[in-house]
């Protein structure tokens, strides 16, 4: 290490040392978000805090609401009235926003919401990371909706993740739910990061009078081409409420899942491998518990067990197809979280069997390590699988 | 491989809340990007914030970092009581505990284990803030962690811009701490 | 007075009337009050927002050809304060009915007034659930009949007036659908105040107040609300004579600094240029 | 909708269908009523000064006696369901309702 | 059926016909429910109404709040002021009451959620059937707890799984959801019913001071013993939270869950048979959807197949090692649910392979019906499954 | 004045102190306040429970030696409610944060001011939000620098006292950690009053408000809220006079139909027997 | 099989809001039960409870009803004109439409469907709102799915006490109008 | 907790542990210092009419002059952490700080 840094860069090095939550916050900035609507919580807050300290000196919207309830209700408000729009929260505000996050779906508004995992339920844990909501994010309002949920397993991938789920609210017209936990959240990294664009100019496509506003329209607010109609009542492309029976909005809501899985940038995207292509031992993880992983895949490797890792980089919708291919040549899964056991049911849903999946769960506060990792996978390749 | 070696080499800072030990993890941090090096730094949080034991951890390497959290760690700062009896346990193999001189007598001599007065030496500065700065000085003196300029550079950028003056001063007083001191860093 | 009667048309969706309202609800009159407000003041329907929250009142969106949003229960005014900051060229007007507003919404009415946003709030009071079938509400006065309260309600009742004044409403107003040449006088006023306002406007439910309470027809129900008010905007009553006639009139008109100006100052002192994109 | 119209001094048809929009005629005034949106709810009945107004057997309005009508819009403004249109005219800048005539 | 009506008991019948949520409210009083608090919500609407009848009269208390999120949270504070206690509500109610479940969790206190369910997401669709919250009741707030969700198909069945509910509510000290959902709700149907028994008086177990709290203790509310820590933050036994990571809590939480899954009567009330035994087609299905999949049974054995019903009384615990054991017989294994494909990931994720898994999946207010049912099976069973 | 300083620990948890919160936060003489309140008046612990949401304050229940709830954020008074109701032998006390009460709580508060359900609330006003670290509340005054206001809070502010008043809590007081010796006294009357009774305590935050609004040390901010009330409990002030000083005292200690009462005589009225069981 | 002899039968009561049909579904569905047989009734809800069309669908049978919503009803009886342009079609094959007088210039004869006089009856008996009243006890004298003893009762049960002679007298001319009926009830 | 008892007249020990608990017996009152629960915010001390009230090494209170304590409370009063216990026996009702002296 002496040694190492005598190769500094003094000064030259462009790199920046920031946490997690303000490379959320800088990477919305990047990608023109130009709303913050939110309610202080932790492991959430720096997102908050730094919003409110760039929004207005760019001419953009902070506002602190009263609750999470209308964080939520807020940005989507303002999605509709043209800004660029989200929040931040944790768990108890996640749990809060529920049934907004459905009405941003239903009247397809695009929107991001983050949601930095502590320990639950409940209060729980409020400081210590946990991976408690991934099924939330997908089943956690009533219903059912297409669901983009995004992760991140550093700082760097915070800035990234949050420009993807911007871009993608937009494309895809949806909420966009990006995972964090609360060591991501307060972890510090050197990142390089591009200066921050000017503030977005809004633009959006003409619309006619009778042009359909829901399904494949494109989106545009209130305020910028004729007269629109907004409910989250069941409706046509006409946004007028289906009045007998859901058939259309069931078919939009069908025709925008498919879209989700066809989307290139989302099947690039979609996970990420590392040494998995001869892997015997596949470990599937996400977020703060794919970096232990990967330092997992290497103590294994070193120890002569050929693993490998998936990353589960867009959790939902879910990579059913490259589970599958996964299994087909590892017949043995490991999934650990933090949490009780979640991501491993659709993963167990995806193979039916194709390979032995085993689960490695921790819901404590605690990660769990690279060797807690490596030592399972082991005794499961031993047979004594969970 | 002797402790300055040791790549990637993982450090905890601790204290207790309201001793600055989340900015001198963010300013070591700092220093080991503007040396060119990856770094992740880690923090506890809790309600109990402003009292009570406190850490942030750190793991400075030349290669890519994958699970960032400190587990042992090869260089432990100690500047509390309670910080001591939390985390001293948390000491890797071989690693150095510099802790504060007003534990010695309680703590007792250890072969791992340096005790510098910091806080005396801060309060000396006139300013008891600064026991994290000086703390931080002594203790990259003697593990070369980083660079001294990079770490001064990095004071200068975190604190306030009243405070630099200061807190440049602390560090000065601190590297010289550490200087002062003949440790095994095997 | 102005005519009654007049053609605002170009401000009903009327391909979609009937409304789903029962025969002789007074919404349709807050409605046709706020077409009328919208005429008078000759506003563009492209630069118009009705956002309305879930009962009965809720609907009114889709009855004003403007824009529309009709949102959750209870979060209307969070909606719709998003929604102004985000354009704030857009005049956002918010129908909810007392239920909506004060019982789940209570918190958002609150805060909204707090905040004093350029928002118009209208509060259709029936004192009842209309859309789920006749239960009480926060506003529902002590004794009346309700699905839920067969032998007469016995919590006490909020004060609409009292609330939004505590809060900081800046305009606030309150009216009766027996007067009906008064309901589009309040909109407009309320849409020309710069300022979180409220209008909030006693309406008949014929179909559960009405019946349960033994009033009679919508006619009686109209008279009943004539002879439980009074046009005398005082408040803050101790709480005997809160017991008497429910008072009318307008309550609160001041200038008071509006946010949407305030943040505009507050970007500008930083050199952002709010409200440009 | 088609608009059927009386002009002054017609009569309108006996029956009408629940779908007619009539617009009455007088002079320089109009009374429109459009029966689709009735509710059948007694509202306008009860308030209107000339007592012209009656629900036929489907439960929906109609005008009796279009000759004693005042235009003074009473039923338009009681009416929550946007039935009656006024066009008021000259004739209501000057006309009998505002002199009581 | 003119015959039919000869045989009529008249006056003798002591069976009335009163609808479904008329069912579950007299299950209710049945249970000693004596505290109601509820917000009206259609489908749900008339058990409310029902208690706010019938327990004044009875001396319980009936309060109507002012939005679910203080509902859920005057059910909890009632049952720790003795109470037993329940409430009732909708899809964007349930979504509200997300936050406060999880608390009634890691606080393990018994109270009964029933939630009639309607078209979502959103407002969608207030007053048609729908199955859309199968896997919020189960994952909607955030965090880790264990989940008791019942459902009913029938009248009758409204009225015993409120009893049921309650019963498992204070014997796993936790919160049970009761999904019903709009037809079943408003359906009539004579039932024969014991008539109500007296206000219950309360009686808890006696506890020392230094005795634990919770975990495996009984549930003694405030007032009833000695003095009581009760916390959302992860907590010990003797209710204080957990300052470094929530062991205690972790090990609670899954205590429980392993003793849901032991527990004889959730065993015997888990799934009901209609026809299985011999079925190469298993239909599993719940709630008014079993209903028709019991016709389609008749219907598809008059044609031929052999087809069987597993009614999943019981959504969760999910009935794993049921499946395993129909996957084992009948290879074919159908799930239609009035939403867009729930519980047919638990159905994959537990057969793991043993059986192909098919889903009929409809979301637009509308029932499958038993012809539905039918043609799809006899579709899946000829290879052109979903 | 009673003698400061005197013995409560048997009110107190004193294996969990020292209290989380910082040192000279204005909390813990609080809840010497409710200990001294609860002595004085000679309270079994068995039959008392202290709710209290989350932030700072929120923690109230672990240092009280009584029962304790620790509920979530702003629902303290609606899970008091289901308590109070089901047990009305409990007494029960809810402590509260300004931002779990006014700002996420704030329909609860005013629901549970309306209903007269016989609860004593206390509201913590330090006017800003501690636990996640010094953001802006809806009680900052304006002007105040927060971690989300750093130039100063432009959105408006609510007023405890007045949202209460309008709400209908049948008592209401204000005063300060200043006035040291008030805190027993008025949160003893309002343990005494029958309804919902509501004590704001205004607080000092040395870590988060002093320090980001340079107001000096805790003994500071303590000459700071002196100089910022004034004893002179008035009401609805114009916006202009609620620019001076906040007053402070007893706003209202009236008698009124307590909830729990009128519960139970509709109750008997059906030949039920309310909390027999 | 003739139209009396199905089992299940399925029926349909279809009219506007406000005009009772919901309670008419209970009153039959309780009849059907005080006749000792099972039964079902499901009913339309909506935004537009009072207006539009709205139906109540009953199935009786002597067997365990499992799905309870009918598609096609063997007996639908239909008072107001939009909800005979919304259910007519939805007769069973071989079923019978009972339909109100008012209605029949309009639609026109079909070998289906019989016009009654529900709404003209109720009127001549002083008030409207027995309209559905009468029509159930058209419903039962045509097709006997119930008893006249059990219907009676049930109305009596259901309706408000003071509205229980006025609707017996209604029940009385709703028979003796479907007993002057012929209808092939194949 | 054990408890270090300082009669009247007599000295406490010059260096006290952190979790040192002393009540100091003066007459009939005394004044109990719990210095496990001392957050060091100084409360006490600005507010201490006797100026008795310091912070050692370990920011912990402790009086320093036991002899000049007028046993008023103001300490107790003011402390949020309940560092002060004071019992002041029948010497308050009728003693020094009664009258001034």
């Amino acid at each position: 290490m002496a040694t190492a840094t005598k190769t500094s860069t003094n000064g030259k090095d462009t790199r920046r040392l920031i946490m997690g939550n303000e490379a959320v916050a800088l990477g919305a900035i990047a990608a023109g978000c130009d709303f913050y609507a939110g309610y202080p919580i932790t492991p959430a807050t720096e997102i908050l805090e730094e919003m409110a300290r760039v929004l207005p000196r760019r001419g953009g919207v902070f506002l602190q609401m009263e609750d999470e309830l209308s964080a939520m209700a807020a940005i989507i408000g303002a999605a509709w009235g043209g800004a660029t729009a989200m929040t931040a929260t944790s768990g108890p505000g996640f749990s809060l926003m529920q049934e907004n996050l459905g009405y941003a779906a239903i009247t397809q508004t695009p929107c991001v919401i983050v949601d930095s995992q502590r320990g639950g339920p409940s209060t729980g844990l409020p400081t210590l990371p946990s991976q408690g909501d991934a099924m939330q994010a997908r089943f956690g309002t009533h219903g059912d909706r297409p669901a983009l949920v995004i992760t991140a397993s550093s700082v760097k991938g915070c800035y990234d993740a949050t420009v993807l789920s911007f871009k993608l609210a937009k494309r895809h017209r949806m909420p966009v739910v990006l995972l964090l936990d609360a060591v991501i959240s307060h972890m510090r990294e050197p990142v390089e990061i591009p200066p921050p664009p000017p503030p977005p100019v809004r633009s959006f496509p003409k619309l006619a009078e009778g042009d359909p506003r829901f399904g494949d329209a494109p989106f545009v607010p209130f305020g910028y081409g004729p007269i629109t109609v907004v409910t989250g009542l069941s409706h046509g492309g006409d946004g007028l409420a289906e009045t007998r029976g859901g058939v259309q909005t069931e078919a939009m809501i069908i025709n925008s899942i498919s879209k989700l899985d066809q989307d290139p940038e989302i099947r690039a995207e979609w996970t990420g491998d590392y040494r998995l292509d001869d892997a015997e031992v596949a470990i599937v993880a996400y977020g703060i518990t794919a970096r232990a992983a990967r330092e997992a895949v290497d103590q294994l490797r070193e120890r002569g067990v050929a693993a490998g890792l998936l990353d589960l980089r867009i959790l939902w919708p879910f990579a059913e197809e490259r589970l599958r291919e996964v299994a087909a040549k590892s017949k043995t899964i490991v999934v650990p979280e933090l949490n009780l056991g979640q991501m491993v049911m659709p993963v167990r849903a995806a193979v039916e069997g194709a390979a032995k999946v085993h689960q490695l769960n921790r819901a404590d506060g605690t990660l769990l390590t690279p060797e807690d990792i490596a030592a399972f996978a082991i005794s499961v390749q031993g047979g004594q699988g969970a | 491989m002797r402790l300055v070696d040791r790549d990637p080499i993982r450090i905890r800072l601790t204290g207790r809340g309201g001793q600055g030990i989340m900015l001198g993890g963010a300013i070591l941090a700092e220093a080991a990007m503007r040396d060119g090096l990856l770094v992740s730094e880690t923090q506890e949080y809790g309600p109990e914030a402003r009292l009570g034991a406190t850490k942030a951890d750190l793991i400075i390497s030349t290669r890519e970092i994958a699970y960032p959290e400190v587990e042992k760690a090869d260089l432990i700062l100690c500047l509390s009581r309670a910080a001591y009896l939390r985390y001293a346990q948390s000491l890797a193999e071989g690693g150095l505990l510099i802790a504060d001189s007003s534990m010695a007598e309680e703590m007792g001599e250890a072969e791992s284990t340096v005790y510098l007065p910091f806080r005396a030496t801060a309060l000396e500065l006139g300013n008891e803030l600064t026991t994290n700065i000086v703390g931080l000085g002594a203790l990259v003196a003697m593990s070369e962690v980083v660079t001294r300029f990079s770490l001064a550079a990095a004071v200068t950028g975190r604190v306030k811009r009243e405070l630099a003056e200061l807190n440049n001063k602390a560090l000065e007083v601190g590297f010289n701490l550490g200087a002062s001191v003949q440790v095994r860093l095997a | 007075m102005p005519k009654l009667g007049l053609d605002i048309d170009q401000y009903l969706r009327t391909e979609v009337l009937p409304t789903v309202w029962c025969p002789g609800c007074g919404n349709g009159n807050i409605v046709e009050g706020i077409g009328t407000a919208f005429q008078r003041i000759g506003l563009d329907p492209e630069k118009v927002v009705v956002v309305g929250g879930i009962g009965c009142s809720g609907r009114t969106p889709f009855y004003v050809r403007t824009n529309a949003m009709h949102t959750t229960h209870g979060r209307a005014l969070a909606y719709a304060t998003g929604l102004k900051m985000a354009n704030p060229e857009l005049t956002v007007v918010v129908t909810m009915g007392d239920g909506d507003a004060l019982a789940i919404g209570g918190n958002h009415f609150i805060h909204a007034a707090r905040r004093n946003v350029d928002l118009t709030a209208i509060v259709y009071n029936n004192g009842i659930y209309g859309m789920t079938g006749g239960q009480g509400a926060p506003t529902t006065p002590v004794g009346s009949r309700t699905t839920t309260s067969l032998l007469g309600a016995v919590e006490r009742t909020f004060d609409t007036v009292e609330l939004a004044l505590a809060a900081g409403a800046s305009y606030v107003a309150r009216t009766t659908t027996f007067d009906m040449q008064e309901i589009p006088l309040r909109i407009e006023e309320a849409l020309r105040h710069k300022g979180f306002s409220l209008v909030e406007v006693l309406t008949q439910c014929p179909t559960y107040y009405g019946r349960l309470n033994r009033i009679g027809d919508p006619s009686d129900m109209l008279i009943w609300e004539r002879d439980h008010t009074a046009d005398e905007p005082v408040t803050l009553l101790s709480r005997e004579e809160m017991v008497g006639p429910l008072r009318t009139g307008v309550f609160r008109n001041e200038e008071d600094p509006e946010y949407i100006e305030v943040y505009r100052e507050m970007c500008a002192a930083q050199g952002g240029s709010y409200a440009a994109g | 909708m088609s608009t059927l119209v009386v002009k002054a001094g017609e009569t309108a048809p006996a029956r009408l269908a629940p779908g007619d929009v009539i617009r009455y005629e007088q002079l320089e005034a109009s009374l429109t009523v459009r029966r689709a949106y009735c509710k059948g709810c007694l509202l306008c009945i009860d308030s209107c000064p000339a007592k012209i107004l009656k629900l036929d057997a489907d439960d929906l309005i109609y005008v009796t006696d279009i000759d004693a009508c005042i235009f003074c819009g009473v039923c338009a403004g009681r009416c929550p369901d946007f039935v009656f249109v006024l066009d008021a005219g000259t004739r209501n800048k000057e006309g009998r309702d505002g002199d009581g005539h």
